[in-house]
């Protein structure tokens, strides 16, 4: 067994092709098998991603060129410790909103029939972002995650969810165009594509400049940094509940991930001290309107959307933090940075997840529609407020841990606005997820017309919360895990 | 001198496609623009391209466009197209553009210095991949992993219009053009597009052409059986349908792995089968895309039919 | 040799001329039939004076053979194409008059 | 016996966050079950907790460390002072659960509010045996969220503006403590708690950073402590039921609030490092403010349970004002009175309760003759009041006379005259109270009468008090002897002025 | 300059246009025109500034013609959701945009559709 971890092939392609081929079956395959098909998809998933996990920590950080061809004529997919948590992150994510949407979509017996190809499919794009080093590949990823995820928003075929999913087919189309142009130049002045051997060649020229700001705009506009966010709560508020919550934890998180490889990874040097400031000041920028908003909000789901928007201001923070700072203050930065990640992907897939099972509950969407909650406490008020925990950095979470880091960071390099901004953004989430609790303890006139919601569903939404929990207890493990993919410093 | 007259007339064409007045017009200028591609891909040395832009760019777009305008009214008065809330919106996304503009024309002026000769590199490993034409190389061998995801991309547009279509109508009761001059020419046009797909097909391993052109040539045929009110065949057997749809994925999938099952890397084709290889995925491709390309047309939600317009009550006047 | 390529300019500008007229005739004729009058008659007749101009140039016949197949092929479609179009024009014209553009 | 010492701070912390999880888990109507469980925990909580007393006091160590982050440990370490408030918080959890379950009994929603009674006091346990600043933080912010539910439990739009002000000062309070934990930990690193603080290395260069750091910690827990100007949460989170007026007041949160000033004067900076930093001082006539501030309040409220929340503002104070005086002996006052404080307090929170559970008195006038009707109430009611004023021999007394000894060792002698004001005060605002009750005739009806058995009040509700109210006289009567709370004060007294 | 630098700065131009128009434009199959304008610019500038500096070259080549089927999927895909949304709602545009105030009357149609709970 050790020996065919250590020697055996690679098993990074299986992580694409499983889910391909579950969408492929079930496609083809009629309504009754779909439970056992997505069983065995998941728990093969799974089980290919724990191997992967299992050979990365025997042989460490590793390339596989598809095909057999050498760069830079052919594409080889990277695993390092980042790549791996996000596979790690999306394998867990994925699989629990895949139970959760097993039950859920029994109430929706229309969309059933696609949900689960468009779901497959969207987790073989992300895994093709996670592992991808070549830069038309991300596009051709980007564009079949932008697909998938669109066409998972618009399933129900309600008016507000097509009305959100053509606003996000939108931005995601504007945003792959600006990546694409910037792919064209980069490839005309530097003939190759591959990431890693970029990073060699990569010069201070114009076009460089203009590829990576082009790049970095489209980035921008997946990601939903602000101000160009106006897309993403009605997407993420409109879909199923286990869709946003696969939206919100991870697909949201793709451009992210692409944006750091391009700039610490490919460009580290082309990162100017004043591009990293403005980037941060962007994710300010979406703390503080994104929090506000969420304050603003009376639909459940549409404050939980919100959120994202101020959370993912956080990842932006990243930048500045790691701009020349020094070593120590990079490391914090890089580590809490990719922990924020991690966290407020657990701890919003659980809150989307919980959100759609109180929705479904109390039969109502907005937020004095919880009245009366707090009586019957299901899992699913108590997942909501684990994952609350989480988002509003209170310990002992994984979000905690995060903006601890970050903190830590902001204060070695001196860099005391950043630590003004995480602290009250975390006072501005402290507000709106208080204002949802708050709700819960009010006694409602008619406590009867609750509708306790599948066990599944609670549990699947409680799993995740306390995951994002535990990550403030655990957080070492992780940490190890970004810390070795730290760009320039882990040699 | 012809590329500076043909370099200039696109964008003004393209002027004309974002500034036509009636969005009719708009898309007819388009299809005149995906044409005009056409010929500035054969100047670029790309027939490849210049086939693939004239049959799906230009003309299956065109189909796409044509046919959701068919059903769609036009509930802004024609004139002002670029009419927008906030002139200050205007303002900034010209100022934008100019910006963009200044820097793009930098970048492309700017002397390159490749640091990488990459067709020398597509040259020399030609000869490894199975095929002699280096686009079809690249395509299936060299970066098949895009190429296998792409074909995704076209399931999933193609699965979102089944998810989307309206079950209660079915859109074969629309009314189609049908007469008997059209079925005479179609009884022996049809087969003469059979014939030059599958000739596409073929010569696609050392020659310009290749799976995606030769499936746009059959997804045009589709649609004009389609358009002529004939049933398909297979038509009453979603499973059959389906199942082709998937076929290309899963073949090139399969066959993709036979190497991996065997230790070696995914996407690698046996050493001395590798042009055989291609030639099947691409067969498979070919016909499974034509099915996909078709459905993108097909699978649209069915417009709402005579007498039962949309709903108007929130339509903006 | 020169008169070859001579009658080869000829005919090639001459096909041009007749591209020119008939598009013209598309833009300025008043309604659907004669437009299409324009497109099928003339159109085809310049298409068939170009092809005929660029015959003597080709180095296989298939090639030659190709473009006479093209040739054929494009009057038939526009022929057809024609048809339908007058068909629907017909079909259309005395239900709704003018108001109903949509359709 | 190495793993006992690894896993026994954890297991006091588990048996009330197990005890959580089954309530969550149990159905609402399954009372007698919860009930059970509930005291179950509760006993073994203090079993548990006497076994690491005995322990302690032999000179034993437990200590439960993981790594959290690189740098960053997660630390339970039982020393003498967290056992202290660790013994304290365990007797009168058992003790406010034993009321609660009275209190409640009939009531909507109990297993969410018993479930968060006991989150809420494993938190407090682990600030007890926090044994660094970051794990401190941890359960302290813990603390905060689980007492929220506990404060709007009626859902009625007072309990929620209440609990909207608990939270905007505690979380506000938490960042800035926060704040304060980071930017010492950029500076010291893990720094774990020890009896005489370790910062000595950073002066003198360091020294104004520290004051900053020091400023910004107390600042932090000064909001939990109720001190001056941040106490505005306290008195509006007297809407909650009494049980947690009790827990806020006495068991846990402003307790927690003081410990945290304790921990950090004693076991961060160093009693002695802070005295020659001149922090001492300013902790003092904040301390002092508060005392009289309190005090002055409590005198104008016409509402019981608003007076007892502004004698709290007052009383704990004492106990960072025990800390400001630099001596053993004002440590000393400080810290018995954080034990004599939680006694007597939780045995006048009791009494009001039952006040207003049985005969629905709300406010200080109609006291009149409810010693007549509810004597065993009435008893210990007295006896906490009398304690409250420092009136011989009951527990208050050591504390203030401690407190006045260490301020003349001190030299600081305006303290006896904030000592000598607040005890007239609190004399002026809780003799009325007594006179009302004992010799004052009924008048009319009782606002809201209820007849619970056969005795004041129904028995769960009336031993607690009686059980307290005993206690904190015992604590007086037997001060001298080796068990009482004055003497295990003074062995932690002896190890933070150890060097 | 070579031959195809001038479609490569046609390429660009075409971007500016269609950038331009996508933002412009409220009428969404205008938009959709808009971006296949701006695609066909961006692959004018991929194959044309590669082929500038390499003379012609088969991997941009492939590289279009990925992203030509690309984006007739995406496409496809907008005028699906476009008729549809036409369908339930007469509008070719998106709410946001061409009435603000529409947004508010729109919260009633909640569970209209096929699937809300039972």
């Amino acid at each position: 067994m050790l020996s065919w971890l250590t020697e055996g092939p690679s098993l990074l392609p299986w992580l694409v092709i499983l889910p391909l081929l579950w969408s492929i079956l079930s496609l083809t395959a009629g309504q009754r098998l779909q439970p056992l098909i997505a069983t065995t998809a998941v728990g093969l998933i799974l089980l290919a991603t724990l191997l992967v996990l299992l050979q990365w920590l025997q042989r460490g950080d590793h390339f596989y060129s598809l095909g057999d061809w050498a760069v830079p004529l052919g594409i080889r997919l990277r695993l390092d410790g980042l790549a791996l948590l996000l596979l790690l992150l999306t394998s867990g994510i994925t699989s629990v909103c895949t139970l959760h949407a097993g039950r859920y979509l029994q109430e929706y017996p229309r969309a059933k029939t696609y949900f689960w190809p468009l779901l497959a499919f969207c987790w073989a794009a992300m895994n093709v972002i996670w592992l991808s080093a070549d830069l038309f590949n991300l596009y051709v990823g980007l564009e079949l995650l932008g697909f998938s995820a669109v066409g998972l928003v618009a399933l129900t075929g309600e008016k507000k969810a097509l009305a959100a999913s053509l606003r996000y087919l939108y931005a995601a189309l504007l945003g792959s165009l600006a990546w694409l142009l910037g792919v064209a130049l980069i490839y005309g002045h530097q003939g190759q594509l591959d990431i890693s051997s970029l990073a060699l060649t990569f010069t201070d020229s114009i076009s460089g400049q203009a590829a990576l700001a082009l790049m970095t705009l489209g980035l921008l506009l997946k990601m939903a940094a602000f101000p160009l966010h106006s897309w993403l709560p009605p997407a993420h508020a409109s879909a199923l509940p286990p869709v946003s919550a696969l939206l919100s934890g991870l697909v949201a998180k793709a451009a992210f991930y692409i944006l750091v490889r391009l700039w610490l990874e490919m460009a580290p040097d082309n990162l100017t001290f004043s591009a990293a400031q403005l980037l941060g000041a962007l994710g300010a920028a979406a703390v503080f309107w994104g929090g506000w908003m969420a304050c603003r909000q009376q639909q459940l789901k549409m404050l939980v959307a919100y959120s994202t928007v101020a959370q993912l201001g956080y990842l932006l923070l990243l930048f500045p933090l790691t701009t020349g700072t020094g070593e120590e203050a990079t490391r914090l930065a890089w580590e809490g940075g990719w922990l924020q990640l991690t966290s407020h992907a657990l701890a919003k897939a659980a809150m989307f997840l919980a959100a759609g099972n109180l929705v479904l509950a109390m039969g109502r969407p907005d937020l004095p529609g919880l009245h009366g909650a707090g009586r019957y406490l299901p899992f699913s008020l108590l997942g909501f407020g684990l994952a609350g925990v989480s988002l509003m950095g209170l310990p002992p979470s994984g979000g905690f841990m995060a903006k601890w880091l970050l903190l830590q960071s902001a204060l070695l390099s001196g860099q005391w606005w950043w630590i003004l901004v995480l602290l009250s953004g975390s006072a501005l989430s402290a507000v709106y997820i208080f204002k949802v609790y708050q709700q819960c303890y009010v006694e409602s006139d008619n406590p009867d017309r609750f509708r306790q919601p599948a066990l599944v569903l609670d549990l699947s939404a409680l799993a995740l919360a306390l995951l994002a929990l535990a990550l403030g207890i655990l957080s070492a493990w992780p940490q190890w895990l970004i810390s070795t993919a730290l760009p320039g410093g882990a040699a | 001198m012809i590329d500076l007259l043909l370099a200039l007339t696109l964008p003004l064409v393209a002027l004309g496609v974002l500034l036509a007045r009636e969005l009719f017009r708009a898309v007819v200028m388009f299809i005149a623009f995906g044409l005009l591609m056409a010929l500035v891909w054969v100047r670029l040395q790309a027939p490849d391209l210049a086939l693939a832009e004239a049959a799906i760019g230009a003309g299956l777009t065109g189909v796409l466009l044509l046919d959701a305008l068919g059903h769609l009214r036009q509930p802004h008065p024609p004139g002002q197209p670029l009419r927008s809330l906030l002139p200050l919106l205007t303002i900034l996304a010209l100022v934008l553009a100019g910006a963009l503009g200044l820097v793009l024309l930098g970048a492309l002026l700017e002397p390159l210095q490749p640091s990488v000769n990459l067709p020398a590199e597509v040259a020399l490993h030609i000869e490894a991949s199975g095929v002699a034409h280096p686009v079809t190389a690249v395509l299936l061998a060299f970066r098949a992993w895009d190429t296998l995801l792409e074909v995704a991309v076209i399931l999933v547009a193609v699965v979102v219009g089944l998810a989307l279509r309206f079950s209660h109508d079915d859109a074969a009761a629309e009314s189609r053009v049908s007469s008997p001059l059209l079925q005479g020419m179609l009884s022996w046009l049809l087969p003469l597009m059979l014939l030059v797909a599958l000739y596409l097909l073929w010569i696609g391993s050392y020659r310009s052409g290749g799976a995606f052109q030769a499936a746009a040539v059959m997804a045009a045929m589709l649609v004009l059986l389609r358009l002529s009110g004939q049933q398909l065949p297979g038509q009453n057997h979603p499973l059959l349908l389906r199942a082709g749809l998937v076929g290309g994925l899963g073949t090139f999938l399969l066959l993709g792995s036979v190497q991996l099952l065997q230790g070696g890397a995914f996407l690698a084709w046996p050493e001395q089968l590798a042009g055989a290889f291609i030639l099947l995925v691409e067969t498979a491709l070919t016909f499974s895309l034509a099915l996909l390309l078709y459905a993108l047309f097909e699978a649209s939600p069915a417009p709402a039919r005579k007498g039962h317009p949309p709903r108007t009550g929130d339509q903006p006047s | 040799m020169m008169l070859i390529d001579l009658l080869r300019a000829l005919l090639l500008l001459s096909g041009a001329l007749f591209f020119l007229v008939g598009t013209l005739g598309i833009l300025r004729f008043p309604d659907t039939p004669s437009r299409i009058h324009a497109l099928t008659k003339v159109d085809n007749l310049g298409l068939g004076l170009i092809v005929l101009g660029l015959l003597p140039g080709v180095e296989h016949w298939p090639v030659a053979i190709k473009m006479i197949l093209i040739w054929l092929l494009a009057i038939a479609a526009s022929a057809l194409a024609g048809h339908l179009v007058v068909r629907v024009c017909r079909e259309f014209r005395p239900s709704n008059a003018g108001e109903q553009q949509d359709d | 016996m190495m793993d006992l010492h690894f896993w026994l701070p954890v297991l006091v912390l588990f048996t009330s966050l197990g005890a959580a999880a089954i309530i969550f888990w149990l159905d609402e109507n399954n009372s007698r079950m919860r009930s059970s469980i509930n005291l179950a925990a509760a006993g073994i909580k203090i079993l548990l907790v006497i076994w690491i007393l005995v322990g302690v006091s032999q000179g034993e160590v437990y200590e439960t460390r993981f790594t959290l982050l690189t740098g960053i440990d997660f630390v339970l370490r039982a020393d003498a002072l967290g056992v202290m408030f660790a013994g304290l918080s365990s007797l009168l959890w058992l003790f406010t659960t034993l009321y609660a379950i009275g209190y409640l009994e009939g009531t909507p929603n109990r297993r969410r509010f018993f479930g968060f009674f006991s989150l809420c006091v494993a938190s407090t346990l682990g600030i007890a045996f926090a044994g660094n600043l970051f794990t401190f933080l941890i359960f302290y912010e813990l603390l905060t969220l689980s007492t929220y539910p506990l404060v709007v439990h009626k859902g009625t739009d007072k309990a929620l503006r209440a609990g909207r002000l608990y939270l905007i000062y505690t979380l506000g309070g938490g960042v800035v403590l926060l704040a304060g934990v980071l930017w010492m930990h950029s500076l010291a690193g893990d720094l774990s708690f020890a009896a005489t603080g370790q910062l000595d290395a950073l002066l003198p260069e360091q020294a104004s950073t520290l004051k900053w750091i020091f400023l910004l910690l107390i600042g932090g827990l000064a909001v939990k402590a109720a001190m001056v100007p941040l106490h505005g949460w306290l008195p509006e989170a007297m809407v909650a039921p009494a049980p947690v007026s009790a827990l806020l007041h006495a068991v846990a949160v402003v307790k927690a609030g003081a410990f945290g000033i304790v921990r950090v004067v004693y076991d961060v900076y160093g009693i002695t490092l802070s005295y020659q930093l001149g922090l001492l001082l300013p902790l003092g006539i904040a301390a002092a403010i508060t005392i009289l501030y309190g005090s002055l309040r409590a005198l104008a409220q016409q509402d019981i349970k608003r007076r007892l929340a502004f004698s709290t503002v007052s009383q704990v104070s004492y106990i960072a004002l025990g800390i400001s005086l630099f001596g053993p002996a004002g440590t000393i006052g400080g810290l018995v009175h954080l034990l004599h404080q939680g006694l007597m307090k939780v045995t006048l929170f009791f009494c009001a309760g039952n006040y207003a559970e049985t005969l629905g008195i709300h406010k200080i006038q109609q006291l009149n003759g409810a010693g007549r009707r509810m004597p065993g109430t009435s008893l210990a009611f007295t006896i906490g009041a009398l304690g409250m004023i420092g009136l011989p021999p009951i527990a208050g007394f050591i504390s203030k006379w401690y407190l006045a000894t260490g301020a003349l060792h001190a030299d600081m002698d305006w303290v006896l005259l904030v000592l000598i004001l607040s005890s007239l005060m609190n004399a002026g605002y809780f003799l009325p109270l007594l006179y009302r009750i004992w010799f004052c005739p009924q008048q009319g009806e009782w606002p809201q009468e209820r007849v619970l058995g056969r005795w004041d009040t129904s028995l769960w509700l009336l031993i607690p008090p009686l059980v307290t109210a005993s206690l904190s006289l015992l604590a007086g009567l037997l001060a001298a002897s080796d068990f009482s709370p004055l003497a295990w004060v003074q062995l932690v007294t002896t190890r933070e002025y150890l060097p | 300059m070579n031959t195809f630098l001038p479609y490569t700065l046609a390429g660009g131009a075409l971007v500016i246009l269609g950038l331009t128009g996508f933002i412009l434009h409220r009428h969404l199959i205008r938009r959709l025109l808009a971006f296949n304008l701006t695609g066909s610019g961006c692959f004018l500038v991929m194959t044309g500034l590669a082929q500038q500096g390499q003379g012609v070259d088969a991997v941009p080549q492939a590289l279009v013609l990925t992203g030509i089927v690309v984006a007739v999927s995406a496409t496809a895909l907008a005028l699906v959701l476009i008729r549809r949304w036409y369908h339930l709602t007469g509008l070719t545009g998106l709410p946001e945009d061409i009435e603000p105030e529409l947004q508010q009357g729109d919260n009633p149609a909640e569970g209209k559709t096929q699937g809300a709970p039972h």
